[in-house]
């Protein structure tokens, strides 16, 4: 067997363990034609992408773009935050809009991503220091827990510990791949 | 006599010349309402005003004339309680020195109830706990002597504090258990991570005299309950993700568990789950329990009601499934009933309503549109 | 002439100035057949029988009654109040909400009163020291005038100069008859 | 070389298998954004919250990608501008010791308007004109050396702030007349109740050197002006009740007012009136006057336009009507316009959205929501 065929049926089976054959096939055609190159960019740069499109913020993303939409609720890596995306106040799903502080303390969850399929840990942070920036409030819970297991709560002012103690909006920080 | 004084006034309104020729309207008085007798259909309504947080306020509505009686500014992410004989509001919360930034105040202010004015504060160290809305974050002993408040550093403790003289007796450390649910004149209980309640018992200065952990009644990890605790007669209900009812009794010296049972039948689990902010309401003389449910998964214990339980606390029973959809008044993510004879439910819904329902027949009677952003935690007196 | 058609007469033609003839004779007639007792009540008893009507909030007054509903922006003696109606939070159309204090000072305007069409002169006071009520927004600015000429101005917060200044509701109180 | 490796990008997937099994996303930096290079269409529009009105705030927003860049606290009724230079954003605003009630601290905050952080504050005697929304209540000299700031007790003065030092100067009494309508490097001139402008001019302490008083140039009860002035390069021009244009020259000692004419035809005076909250922008270079203008009687002079009317400042001629109620936006309540060559016109709505459109043609090109209560003062850089 050629080198490059055994790379690609050992990547294949590892993948055919999350996903069905069937939709596998289709990327791949579409990976050969080229036409899905957009989203194999970090998702990161597609926000960016989306962001500096002149109407991003009114044309809503059709639904089945929401996940990939760091100023829409469904985004993935939003699966258990409460608050104001920060994506909508001046900073970014992982970075907190100018003039705020992000809080050192903090609250780590698990979010499934649909574009690699993988799961990822997440750091969910608040901005903190300025009144609240009341755009896109968003309320996931996936996993969440009471506030009596306050490392994996939501409910609480994650501001608390700062100097500048207000809550202004929420990030959700990519710490890497969840524990297999 | 009627008729004659009719006579006399039409008369009159005619040697006038007519309506508006009568006296002219009298000039008014600059007054200030004060408020009229209490009812037990007056709630006090938090309202978190989450899009401007630092502002909370909690609105006094009664149920019966559906008019607003008053307000009590709550600042930001308040723990609200009522004094056992209802004559006080205490509020604990966050106040910045510049608005929304600034050197922070934690306080508890004491308001009077007749008069809805400041009586007092008691200044905190800047620990207290900043949950929105607010549970069990601040609470009363039952003789009124103490006022308990939660801490989160993250740290976990509760300053206890003494109302008559406006000071802090003590900080209590609770070993990472959380909120402060009062028993008695003296002790207090406290969630924790392992499925227990702590329980500390104080000494008449208000400093630690025992504490104690009870059993594991619940598993975090599968079947987490609400912190949301519902109080009863003798201690508080819990509920839990999947929907089981916790009764515990803390009258005693060590607290009493009762085995759970469940609201919702085996083929519903897992699907019709208890879910929303103050998700839960007992009427203690009807043995009554209200409850938010909805129809979800994993993830979906903040989604509102679309149905509203009513379940039987000693037949363990479900008495009605009153629908909330066909209302139109939002998913249901608050219930308060009163505890008279003739009782009221009061839904705080996702949007930004309050309805007022009889708590016997599930029949709504008003929704309220102007309750503010986050009419999500209702008091009773 | 007979002594009570004279002060008929006089009283008539006082009123002849200030509305056509025939609403005159309309008013008139509803007198003689008593069928408009009640808007001959004191304003204030109306809005407080009213209030106590279990669904004065929820069935809004239909258009034709909004200028006798205290909790309504029509009211007349609104007619230059900006803020919110202290009837709607805990107070009356003249009383502050409970635990508000009413601004010392305050400006005067003039009012017409359809019920009885008379002027009135009215102080709109605002009631202070507690966060804005946030219910029954009212802005109506007959006779309201620029900043520079204070005292007939209703954006400025007349909770100023008290101790508590925060603005909480606006009333319009009663001083009597408009000079004629 | 991008055809090269476009190609290695393809390799590079096939060999890994696809892109489900590529390198998994890397971990984000903890960072906190920085603002881009300042932009001529970036718009300061100052929410006033009206329903939580202790939590107004400015917005920073850009009205080429739309997007929120940032948002300054403003407190209670503020008084917002920005330094000559752009860089600094000042706020003159009240805090309440206790969020909505307790002792009153009145403060202007200076804001960098590249972090925007806090740089500074001045406290202030608890004087500051507590107006809603805010105009003319806050001015930079024209050399950033002074700040100027109106003070209603109800008695009406000013005070001169020193920003570099943070320091209050001097307060100087107006003797009735209000607002800071600053002139050139140290003239401050009020609006009177007769109708006429005072202007103090100050030496180089920040005291008053001399005062003048204008001729009458308005009649306040048969046509007052709006308050809210809008700047030109020579001085300011102010609106009136019926829509005359009244522009003042303050470019000399002695202000200059020129003759006013009318915005309004003879058929539609009194009918067709300009109203709102910031009713009325200017573009400098174009000469060009944005009314927000309704169709209302006496008593209309805060509805917001139903119609944005463009008036050539030379030729006094209408340019454009701009109807705005198929655009099902609400009324108009506040304009204004940037200064470049592509301008944009930036309207602020009566249902809480605030509006972009060509400033040259009038064609709608974006409506954003997420303002706020009350986005009716808007600041362009």
């Amino acid at each position: 067997m050629h080198a490059l065929d055994r790379l690609f049926e050992k990547s294949s089976r590892s993948l055919a363990q999350r996903t069905s054959r069937r939709s596998f096939v289709a990327v791949l055609g579409q990976i050969l034609t080229g036409s899905i190159l957009l989203p194999l960019l970090p998702i990161d740069r597609v926000s960016r992408a989306q962001a500096a499109s002149p109407d991003s913020a009114q044309a809503r993303p059709p639904h089945q773009a929401a996940s990939d939409d760091p100023q829409n609720c469904e985004y993935w890596k939003y699966c258990a935050i409460d608050g104001y995306l920060c994506s909508c106040c001046g900073g970014s799903s992982h970075s907190c809009p100018p003039g705020t502080a992000m809080s050192p303390i903090t609250w780590i969850g698990t979010c499934h991503n649909p574009s690699d399929r993988r799961d990822y840990m997440v750091s969910y942070n608040d901005c903190c220091g300025k009144t609240s920036c009341g755009n896109c409030e968003c309320n996931r819970n996936e996993r969440e827990k009471p506030i009596y297991r306050l490392s994996r709560n939501n409910d609480v002012n994650w501001c608390m510990a700062n100097s500048d103690s207000n809550y202004h909006c929420s990030v959700s920080v990519i710490l890497g791949l969840a524990d297999q | 006599m009627r008729t004659l004084q009719f006579g006399a006034v039409l008369l009159g309104l005619l040697v006038t010349g007519s309506a508006m020729a009568a006296q002219p309207l009298a000039a008014e008085q600059f007054t200030v309402e004060s408020l009229p007798r209490a009812s037990p259909h007056w709630v006090y309504i938090v309202d978190e005003a989450f899009a401007n947080e630092i502002d909370a306020r909690v609105r006094l509505f009664d149920g019966d004339s559906y008019r607003h009686l008053g307000q009590i500014d709550a600042g930001f992410n308040p723990g609200v309680i009522l004094s056992p004989d209802r004559t006080t509001t205490a509020v604990a919360t966050t106040y910045f020195a510049r608005g929304g930034h600034g050197t922070r105040t934690d306080v508890v202010e004491f308001v009077d109830n007749t008069s809805l004015t400041t009586i007092g504060e008691i200044v905190l160290p800047p620990k207290h706990a900043q949950l929105s809305p607010a549970f069990s974050i601040l609470s009363y002993s039952s003789d009124g002597r103490f006022v308990y408040v939660s801490y989160i550093t993250p740290a976990a403790s509760f300053g206890v504090l003494d109302p008559g003289n406006k000071t802090v007796l003590s900080e209590i450390d609770t070993a990472g258990c959380v909120l402060v649910l009062a028993s008695g004149r003296n002790r207090v209980s406290s969630l924790c991570d392992s499925g227990r309640l702590l329980t500390v018992t104080l000494d008449e200065q208000g400093h630690e005299a025992a504490r104690a952990l009870s059993d594991v009644f619940f598993d975090p990890d599968s079947d987490p309950i609400f912190a949301q605790a519902v109080p009863t007669s003798s201690g508080y209900v819990f509920l839990s993700f999947l929907g089981q009812v916790h009764e515990v009794d803390l009258t005693g010296p060590q607290p009493l568990i009762h085995a759970p049972w469940s609201m919702v039948g085996a083929a519903e689990k897992g699907h019709w789950r208890p879910g929303g902010q103050q998700l839960a309401a007992i009427h203690g003389a009807l043995g009554r329990l209200y409850v938010c449910m909805h129809s979800g998964g994993e993830g979906s214990h903040k989604e509102g009601g679309s149905e509203i339980w009513v379940m039987d606390l000693k037949t363990h029973h479900r008495l009605a499934r009153w629908p909330m959809k066909s209302l139109n008044i939002g998913p249901v993510s608050a219930v308060q009933v009163s505890q008279d004879a003739a009782p009221l439910l009061f839904a705080g819904t996702d949007h930004q309503a309050v309805a007022v329902f009889d708590a016997l027949t599930g029949q709504l009677r008003h929704v309220e549109k102007n309750l503010g952003q986050s009419p999500w935690l209702i008091l009773n007196p």
